[in-house]
């Protein structure tokens, strides 16, 4: 067996005191495997070590909110027995070092996030931040990953209605990937991940396990450094047929009732699924590792259990209703297996080859998971720019054409066309204008506006002010096309939040963002923090994109940016 | 008219072409799966729908083409039944051969969807019956490999017997390359059987069906079938 | 037993593929590229251990499957 | 000078594409195929006719564009 070396403890990112709590968990010296779990738990990435005590001052309730925070995605109430189901994740890191199939797997990743809960997605959008244009990685970057997302949506037939493209060179070393998904469930029919009923089997769906991204949780987390783009790949690569069977394989399933909890296996795969089902039931879980399908040969339990494949999800089924549910899978063509049982110790325990390979005690492994209160200061306030300060243009009409023609501004047109924005029938206002209208399925008459918006140059000047203006940017475009703003999910993208001017800004965002959102009734029911978006010490500025959603009632009353006739009068609203 | 919509694994357009032909036909069609041997008995129209069948992979429609129910489709279009074939669709009828020609990657490498402009090469099929000839119409692609390829011979088969269904045109109907999102030879869009009873399209009829979308000028296709295979 | 499958487009059948990367290249600052063909490359591990059934095998899965014979051609090598 | 060159993905990383072709097969009634995988294959027409240079060149081709080095590796072959 290895040796838990304090070099091995380094390398699986855990600080020295925290390893000292785990060996106080555990009351013994963990073994590999088990180190692998608390590392991968205990990431910035699964955690949220350095964020979660900020994250609590967001408002999360509302009298439309089903399931706020803390689910795979937050669920809110559209009338008639009906819910939307949304968030947005980054996938920042994995995208700079193979932008195609970084990109592609974010996708993935969130399209499950939201048919996990029972939903069929009917939205895509996605908010990208890339370095300077001039700089030589960008083009590379932004073709691969407009490509790897319209490749993996596109596949999936999911239609992408909207997001951002902008550039700034403090993204040339981190470029930000975000993807936001919406899906529609009925009100009865919603999925949660909670395990219970001891004796329930576990049941692998999807995919086999290879040995991809092993310790990509915890590279999302780490800082880059210069040899990183060397590192042995990481990068795991997306099936998204694969992943359309999944999801309609899901979807035959839930019209059932054999399904008792549901989840995803994310970044950090079975270990975060496994653990997190366990421990919001407040059970323990059996796993009998020999039973998991497997791409490769010889994989040892660390491997699976921190392996990232694509495409998988872990269910607790009724008794019984294994074979049922298995024929379903089988007929989509996709791997169905039992692999243990939920158990009332309130262990996680792993069996392989006969042997108990980890033991671990869910509660502690994340209730006691590491919490920071880092140290942070406030962003000076920007000297006030008065309008003498700034020559006037002396040409408005030159000035605009220039304007165009920037980068942050001119036509996305190259993007949107790469993806499919039409399939699915329902796209009623298509990409290009304020928020995207999409038709809400099985229903007469509904529609759902979504947009992602964020300013990080407001945000760099201002955390608190440009916090609140992304929110309230969101709130406008959506009622721009007539629908009534319900909730929000966003993605805060920031640098590494050990120096308190990073941890400032994160700190000042979420109080901007928590104020519009009071303000409006606009709850947050879902989100992701990405930190360390850092390299050789120099920061993205701090982006705190925004997801918002909006209801129309009546669709064909939806409103579009577009001029629809001659002589039309011009009306100008607001301050 | 009684149609049947086929779901291969990874179609994803299935659902929208199902709404296109309910609003013309004021019938719900049946959805059969690809594993099936039989198409439900009395069926008219067998429609291929879009989306990435087998993802894909290895060549657009090729696993597809190979799937239990297509022995059926092949012997429904041998009887004079109704197919059509659309975007992924024709891509599978291209591999089964049920009509000429290949579809290439895209000439500019990448996916495109937008709308389009086509001119309406013949009114002689039960697909195109209720437009009129020439007919300039605006309807969505939305597709990596449409670039339609054929060899000279074919090519001069297919005109000389009015088999091209659509080629892609300026809003102003002329055949440049330039109004082709793809490349393909001679703007071709969409091209007929020799008994002109299965026709294969890239474009997406079925998601230009109500003023709400867009327009309409892809409901006229639906239309023409729901007239002529009433 | 091993197969190696070549798949590539017959002569006289445009590439856009190939054309696209002999572009790529050119504008890369790599000159002197004349022309670029792509085609696939399939590794096929098969239980057979007879090279001449085996060989019979591929052939027929080329035939059906691997490659589109209107515009494709294919060899076979056993390893 | 031609060169002829392989682009196959790294051993472990998954290859969907090779998958689902093993996965038709077997439904043609292929028995015995136990693994598929997917590769490109490019055939260049070069100007260059000093091989080393070539081969330099083709290389530098393949490290820039022709293969992803993250997941692919690829082999070069002059003819
Ligand atoms: N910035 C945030 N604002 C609100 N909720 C958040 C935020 N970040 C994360 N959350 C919530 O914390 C939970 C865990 O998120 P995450 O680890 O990203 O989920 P996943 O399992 O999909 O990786 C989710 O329910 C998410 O909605």
């Amino acid at each position: 067996m290895t040796k838990i070396t304090p070099e091995i403890v380094a390398e699986h990112g855990l600080a020295p005191d925290e390893y000292e709590h785990v060996l106080a968990i555990m009351g013994r010296e963990p073994n590999l495997t088990e180190l692998g779990i608390f590392s991968v738990m205990w990431s910035e990435h699964c955690s949220y070590k350095s964020s979660r005590i900020h994250l609590k001052k967001l408002p999360t309730k509302g009298p439309q909110v089903i399931c706020g925070p803390g689910e795979n995605a937050g669920v809110v109430d559209i009338g008639d027995g009906l819910a939307a189901i949304f968030k947005m994740e980054s996938h920042n890191h994995p995208s700079y070092i193979e932008p195609y199939q970084g990109a592609a797997t974010g996708v993935g990743g969130i399209l499950r996030d939201v048919f996990t809960m029972g939903a069929r997605p009917i939205a895509i959008l996605d908010p990208l931040r890339f370095g300077s244009p001039e700089h030589p990685k960008t083009k590379h970057l932004v073709s691969g990953v407009v490509a790897g997302i319209g490749g993996y949506g596109n596949c999936m037939g999911i239609p992408n209605v909207g997001g951002e493209c902008t550039f700034h060179p403090a993204y040339d070393g981190n470029i930000l990937v975000n993807a936001m998904t919406v899906g529609i469930a009925h009100t009865d029919k919603i999925f949660y991940s909670a395990a219970a009923g001891i004796g329930n089997p576990v049941v692998y769906v999807g995919s086999k396990t290879g040995r991809d991204g092993i310790h990509g949780a915890t590279m999302a987390s780490a800082e880059f450094d210069e040899k990183s783009e060397e590192k042995r790949p990481t990068v795991q690569v997306g099936d998204p047929f694969v992943e359309k069977l999944l999801l309609e394989a899901c979807l035959e399933l839930m019209a059932g009732d054999a399904i008792v909890a549901i989840q995803d296996m994310g970044a950090a795969g079975l270990t975060s699924s496994s653990v997190e089902m366990a421990s919001k039931g407040g059970v323990g879980l059996e796993l009998v590792l020999d039973d998991v399908p497997q791409r490769e040969t010889h994989m040892t339990a660390y491997e699976m259990m921190l392996s990232e494949s694509q495409e998988r999800m872990l269910m607790i089924l009724k008794p019984g209703r294994e074979d049922a549910a298995r024929a379903i899978f089988e007929k989509w063509g996709l791997d169905f297996a039992v692999i243990g049982k939920v158990t009332d110790t309130g262990h996680l325990v792993l069996k392989h080859r006969g042997e108990v390979v980890g033991d671990i005690p869910v509660a502690p492994l994340t209730d006691e998971a590491p919490l920071y209160d880092r140290p942070w200061v406030p962003t000076p306030k920007p000297a006030k720019v008065l309008a003498a300060d700034v020559p006037a243009a002396n040409d408005l009409g030159a000035a605009l054409v220039k304007m165009l023609g920037t980068p942050d501004l001119c036509s996305k047109r190259w993007i949107v066309e790469q993806y499919d924005h039409l399939v699915g029938g329902d796209t009623i206002v298509r990409p290009g204008g304020d928020a995207a209208v999409v038709r809400v399925r099985d229903h007469a008459t509904k529609g759902l506006a979504i947009t992602t918006d964020c300013t990080p140059r407001y945000c760099f000047a201002d955390p608190v002010e440009g916090g609140k203006q992304a929110v309230v940017e969101t709130y406008r475009n959506i009622t721009a096309t007539g629908g009534l703003p319900l909730a929000i999910t966003d993605c805060m993208n920031f640098g590494n939040p050990q120096r308190p001017n990073i941890m400032g800004q994160f700190v000042g965002a979420i109080e901007g963002m928590s104020e519009a959102c009071l303000a409006l009734d606009y709850p947050v029911v879902s989100g992701n923090v990405s930190l360390y978006n850092e390299t050789m010490g120099t920061g993205v500025q701090p982006t705190p994109a925004i997801g918002g959603i909006g209801l129309l009632e009546d669709y064909t009353r939806s409103a579009s940016i577009r001029f629809k006739a001659a002589g039309e009068t011009l009306l100008l609203v607001g301050e | 008219m009684k149609a049947a919509v086929v779901v291969f694994p990874g179609s994803n357009r299935e659902r929208d072409v199902a709404l296109a032909l309910k609003r013309a036909s004021y019938t719900t069609p049946a959805y059969v799966w690809h594993g099936d041997t039989e198409l439900p008995a009395g069926t008219d129209l067998v429609v291929l729908p879009g989306g990435f069948s087998y993802g894909d992979y290895l060549r657009c429609g090729a696993m597809a083409s190979l799937s239990p129910i297509m022995r059926a489709v092949k012997d429904h279009a041998a009887r004079g039944g109704h197919v059509i074939g659309i975007c992924n669709g024709f891509q599978i009828l291209a591999e089964t051969g049920l009509v000429p020609g290949v579809l290439m990657r895209n000439a500019s490498l990448r996916f495109v969807c937008r709308d389009v402009h086509l001119k309406v090469e013949t009114t002689d099929s039960a697909f195109t019956g209720s437009y009129l000839p020439g007919q300039v119409i605006r309807v969505p692609v939305a597709h990596a490999e449409g670039n339609y390829f054929a060899d000279d011979e074919t090519l001069k088969r297919l005109e000389g017997e009015g088999r091209v269904a659509f080629r892609y045109c300026t809003e102003a109907g002329e055949i440049a390359p330039e109004a082709s999102p793809n490349g393909a030879i001679r703007n071709i869009a969409g091209v007929l059987n020799e008994k002109r009873n299965v026709l294969g399209m890239m474009p997406h009829p079925e998601n230009m069906t109500e003023t709400v979308v867009g327009g309409t000028d892809g409901a006229l296709l639906f239309d023409s079938l729901a007239k002529a295979l009433a | 037993m091993k197969a190696r499958v070549h798949v590539t487009l017959k002569h006289g059948v445009l590439d856009p593929q190939g054309k696209a990367i002999a572009h790529a290249l050119g504008s890369l600052g790599f000159g002197g590229v004349e022309d670029v063909r792509q085609g696939k490359f399939l590794e096929l591990e098969l239980a057979e251990t007879d090279a001449g059934k085996a060989r019979e095998q591929v052939k027929a899965m080329c035939e059906k499957l691997l490659a589109n014979t209107v515009i494709e051609n294919y060899t076979i090598e056993l390893v």
